[in-house]
């Protein structure tokens, strides 16, 4: 008769060093063994689309920032962008590029708070700082241009609040030519390293019909194999210009689809949206960012579904507008609260340290998970 | 040193209370810079500066944390383990600063030349895991029980290497006393353990390469005793919040990075008497070749802890590049790689010192 | 067996490599600056406190309407045609008394909505972030010149000059109809 | 890749009166309304069938229509009689790259929707944040419960048009 153990309810709780949040993970683990994972949010629940539908529309960007707060110019671009497609306004090409850059530059820094959050959430502390000091000189571009750091308001309804700074173009090519070797020096340090191929490789396995089954998207659904990008798929704004791939999860090291495959797949991103800063940069064509913004925003009824390529994902804006000046109603679709569903799915019979690895891995905000 | 002192004073309490007070120093001060300096090389590592208001470079700012660990409030958790959750730290400092007893500093500050110096260090050090079981079961808190058996499982299993490797240098060497080793590596560099001892001939080169590979392996395994990245997985501080010891505040806390400072000096400093010479010069004594000859034993101690401390630096060195394991692969690491490892070494080493 | 091997060469190689990292950026300089004695200098679109230049404040509420989060509070009082109240920076007359004019720093989140509506440019965000205070209550910050009484006086002749206005309106409606008389008394 | 009137085509000859109709003259988007009792069935279809291959739903979204008659009762509080409480759910499929969006609209006081969890996993945190804010129960949804508001909020549903907030939250003021 085998020995009667029961198992042990760990709450990995709000309050914890590795939950990117106020995440509460209640773990059923067994010695050290995980049976399920349940996960409960709702901790950072700001009601962003009751707010909405309160504000007019140009207000309700500064709540947009608010949602996942670590890629504040993706979450403006959204929105802008569903906007726009039901008012039907033509938006000057100069803008257009101004967008593009922006949004590309916040999907690095993003990427770097991902990777250096993962990388010290498995125990490599050093990767953690050089990291974030790369990502202060794209704060840095951004404050020169429109004065906030991490929240801008800076995507407008058909135009920008400011336009760039005079050597926003100068400093920006800086940036790049001193970040190429830092990726370098990263594989070096974290991402060849053995000790984190064996923290990652064959752990959080995700098959791929199960990522599209549960709606994953961005470098998860990549990393387990599918090469599918919004920005390739439904391109918004000018992205059918640019040419770059999308890389996808190839297994390198372990199984396809697991913690190092979707941690690669970020650091590959990363270049390729240098090459799409490097080929937007140059032709920034004239002209005033601010002709195109409407003075009174009035769209007519009817509804709209805009997705936009967060660095965590697609990001969806699902507005219905009844005709006069607030939002009747402002549904988002964070990729962040599709993603952690796969969490439960994840963590079976993994270890304890795991759970953290595969969070890290997940890369979620809980900024737009509790909206 | 205790013979010395035992005729000054003649009773041999206080006398032993006096030699035991000398390392007892050492490992404080040594704790305080050691603090330090882990912060500093961490900080310029990261490209950032470290402590820098305290004083010159921050070289106060142990102290000030010293004096602030000391003022806090001593909070025991309400369903703790009262008695258990008191001897703990004690416990695990004593385990630790205990192995300082047959450390010789010096051909003079020696401790008790014991003749069985090595054997006692084992011995000593696996009463730090009862120390951490007891702070982890104590304090009723699942994150500190899973660091506390962490730590268990991993302290026992990484004995073994460490007792392997000691074996063979032991096998080599012929003694079991620290002291009599670090005399048999005197005069040059050369004539180290690493570099195959004082012997001559073929097979001091045979056993050069052999003596790295054991270096190495003791290097890792008592990284691991020592609860060092990338072993640190009883106080991973991204999954257990602080391990065994999170419900410990003030001084009981400042207790556990005590013994875990001493535990690293101590730790590298057994690696360098039995590989890198002990408290023996590198290149002579200036003492002997001007003639003074009370400035020999000052030198050697100079040496001895010079050596330590660069360790010490690779330790801290290690810490700040390297991820953490995760506790099946560092079972993996010592039962399939490092045991296998040191049992070739041991044989191989025997094969050479017969010829 | 050969994965064995390749294994621990693995382990070793990786590890060293990333050793030689770190040990590289042992002697590159650091790049964190000591904050309280040296301070970062903030570009001049640095979004931080509002500021409202109350001279060229027409009270036009512009700004309180534009605020998502509504922490600024405006009350004017309408001027008697008398009085001259100045003329703002570029020379617009101004009509208004700006009784009450409060911001809330503590509610606003510094999107900068409030500046560009403002026809007189006299609110916008200056580069000052060091403004943390012991109690909430003082987050609450009144730009208005007026003193109180002052506001209180004003509010009473404009009360006064309404009902002259209406006095007087009366007296020179009996000419025509007579009946309206008694209403208006 | 179908246009949206060769997906209702195709819907209408599939499943008959139960597909109620599409509504083509509201801007950016077709939208087929279905009944709400058979939107299980509708989305087995939708998946399955090889050429149609809706296999990812993007996003499943509550919505108060507040299309009911507004009453005013006594302390100037005005509730919602009547009406509807309608659920959107955009649908894409990853290889055809084609998009559709279905509405379902349920009567307010009795909101009941089929769910869709055996079809697209992901739905299961949609629904249950439809549940929160909306109040719409999903039939056999393995664990329906609130996800964002705390568990035991007895105070409605927030997203509601007529939503009041409670003056006490387990004796914490709620408006600050």
């Amino acid at each position: 008769m085998p020995l009667k153990t029961e198992t042990m309810v760990l709450n990995m709780g709000p309050q914890h060093p590795s939950t990117h949040g106020v995440l509460r993970l209640e773990l059923e683990i067994e010695g050290e063994l995980i049976l399920s994972v349940k996960p409960h949010i709702g901790y950072l629940h700001r009601c962003f689309e009751k707010h909405a539908e309160a504000m007019t529309y140009p207000q309700v960007i500064p709540y947009t920032d608010r949602l996942d707060y670590l890629a504040a110019m993706g979450n403006n671009f959204g929105y802008v962008i569903a906007v726009e497609k039901l008012l039907g306004i033509q938006i000057p090409e100069r803008v257009e590029y101004i967008r593009v850059i922006m949004a590309e530059l916040q999907r690095i820094a993003s990427h770097l708070v991902a990777i250096a959050t993962n990388g010290a959430d498995i125990g490599a502390l050093t990767p953690f700082l050089y990291l974030f000091r790369d990502r202060e000189y794209i704060l840095s571009l951004f404050e020169m241009t429109c004065g906030a750091r991490m929240l801008y308001n800076y995507m407008w309804i058909g135009g920008l609040s400011h336009d760039i700074h005079p050597d926003f173009v100068r400093k920006t090519k800086e940036f790049i030519n001193h970040f190429r070797p830092t990726i370098v020096e990263l594989n070096n340090l974290l991402t060849f390293n053995k000790i984190f191929i064996e923290r990652t490789a064959n752990v959080g396995i995700l098959p791929l019909d199960t990522a599209i089954n549960f709606g994953a998207s961005g470098p998860v659904l990549r990393g387990s194999g599918l090469s599918f990008d919004v920005r390739r798929e439904d391109p918004y704004s000018i992205y059918n210009r640019f040419d770059f791939e999308i890389p996808t999860g190839k297994g390198l090291v372990g199984a396809v689809g697991d913690c190092w495959d979707r941690y690669y797949v970020r650091v590959l991103e990363m270049e390729q949206s240098l090459c799409i800063i490097e080929q937007a940069i140059d032709n920034i064509p004239e002209g005033d960012v601010k002709s195109a913004i409407p003075k009174r925003i009035k769209p007519p009824k009817g509804t709209v579904y805009a997705r936009v390529e967060n660095p965590r994902g697609e990001l969806g804006y699902f507005i219905i507008s009844d005709g006069n000046i607030n939002p009747f109603r402002v549904k988002v679709r964070a990729p962040s609260f599709v993603n952690l569903e796969v969490m439960g799915e994840l963590c079976k019979g993994h270890l304890v340290a795991d759970v953290i690895a595969i969070l890290g891995s997940l890369d979620i905000v809980l900024g737009e998970i509790d909206r | 040193m205790y013979q010395f002192l035992y005729d000054l004073i003649g009773n041999e309490i206080i006398a032993g209370l006096l030699v035991a007070i000398v390392p007892l120093t050492i490992i404080l001060v040594f704790a305080l810079f050691g603090i330090w300096l882990e912060r500093k090389v961490s900080a310029h590592m990261q490209d950032r500066l470290g402590p820098m208001r305290t004083g010159w470079h921050g070289w106060l700012q142990t102290v000030a944390d010293l004096m602030k660990m000391l003022q806090k409030e001593d909070i025991i958790a309400t369903d703790a383990d009262k008695t258990l959750y008191n001897i703990a730290p004690v416990l695990v400092f004593t385990g630790s600063f205990a192995a300082y007893a047959v450390i010789p500093f010096s051909s003079k500050l020696l401790g008790s030349e014991v003749e069985i110096g090595i054997f006692y260090v084992l011995a000593i050090s696996s009463l730090v895991v009862a120390g951490i079981l007891m702070a982890g079961w104590s304090a009723n808190n699942k994150y500190s029980l899973l660091g506390a058996m962490r730590a268990a499982a991993q302290i026992i299993s990484y004995e073994i290497p460490t007792a392997l490797i000691v074996l063979s240098m032991v096998m080599l060497t012929g003694t079991l006393s620290l002291d009599k080793i670090s005399q048999m590596q005197t005069s040059s560099f050369w004539n180290w353990n690493i570099f195959g001892g004082a012997i001559f001939g073929l097979s001091k080169f045979l056993l050069i390469p052999f003596m790295f590979v054991g270096a190495l392996i003791l290097f890792i395994s008592t990284l691991a005793e020592v609860n060092r990245i990338p072993f640190d997985i009883p106080e991973a501080e991204s999954e257990l919040v602080a391990g065994y010891f999170t419900e410990y505040c003030g001084m009981k806390w400042g207790m556990f990075m005590l013994a875990e400072y001493g535990n690293m000096f101590a730790v590298s400093a057994i690696i360098v008497i039995l590989f890198f010479g002990g408290y023996q010069s590198p290149i002579g004594y200036f003492g002997n070749s001007v003639g003074v000859q009370w400035l020999v034993p000052f030198e050697q101690g100079f040496w001895f802890i010079a050596k330590g401390l660069t360790l010490v630096f690779v330790q801290m060195w290690l810490r700040w590049t390297l991820p953490r394991l995760r506790v099946d692969q560092l079972m993996t690491v010592c039962w399939k790689y490092l045991i296998p490892y040191a049992f070739l070494n041991l044989i191989i080493i025997g094969i050479i010192s017969l010829l | 067996m050969k994965q064995y091997f390749k294994n621990t060469f693995d382990g070793i190689f990786t590890v060293l490599i990333g050793m030689k990292v770190t040990f590289k950026h042992l002697f590159t300089p650091a790049v964190t600056i000591q904050y309280p004695d040296v301070k970062v200098k903030l570009p001049e679109r640095v979004r931080n406190r509002l500021y409202v230049n109350m001279d060229d404040c027409i009270g036009c509420d512009q700004c309180s309407r534009a605020c998502p989060v509504s922490c600024i509070e405006i009350e004017t009082v309408k001027s008697i045609p008398g009085e001259d109240l100045g003329i703002t920076s570029n020379g617009k007359k101004k009509a208004l008394w700006v009784t009450k004019f409060d911001i809330d720093i503590a509610k606003c989140c510094y999107c900068q909505l409030c500046v560009f509506p403002c026809p007189t440019e006299c609110i916008y965000m200056t580069d000052v972030y060091e403004f943390a205070e012991y109690e909430r209550s003082n987050f609450l910050y009144k730009f208005a010149t007026l003193t109180d009484e002052e506001a209180v006086q004003k509010k009473i002749n404009y009360e006064k000059f309404q009902t002259e206005k209406a006095a007087a309106a009366a007296k020179s409606k009996p000419e025509t109809p007579a009946q309206t008389e008694n209403k208006s008394e | 890749m179908k246009n949206p009137e060769e997906i209702f085509e195709l819907l209408k000859s599939e499943f008959g009166n139960t597909i109620l109709g599409l509504e083509k003259e509201t801007p950016t988007e077709p939208i087929i309304t279905v009944d709400p009792m058979q939107i299980n069935k509708v989305g087995l279809f939708l998946r399955n069938n090889n050429t149609l291959k809706f296999d990812s739903l993007m996003v499943l979204s509550g919505v108060d229509d507040a299309n009911g008659t507004k009453i005013k009762d006594e302390d100037g509080t005005e509730m919602i009689s009547g009406g509807t409480l309608s659920v959107y759910y955009h649908l894409h499929s990853t290889n055809l790259k084609h998009k559709i969006t279905l509405k379902v609209s349920t009567p307010r006081e009795t909101p009941q929707v089929e769910s869709v969890y055996n079809v697209w996993r992901t739905s299961d945190w949609h629904e249950r944040e439809a549940f929160d804010m909306f109040g719409i129960i999903f039939l056999n949804h393995p664990d329906l419960r609130r996800i964002l508001m705390p568990y035991d909020w007895e105070a409605g549903y927030p997203l509601r048009k007529d939503y009041k907030n409670p003056e006490f939250y387990k004796g914490m003021k709620v408006p600050y």
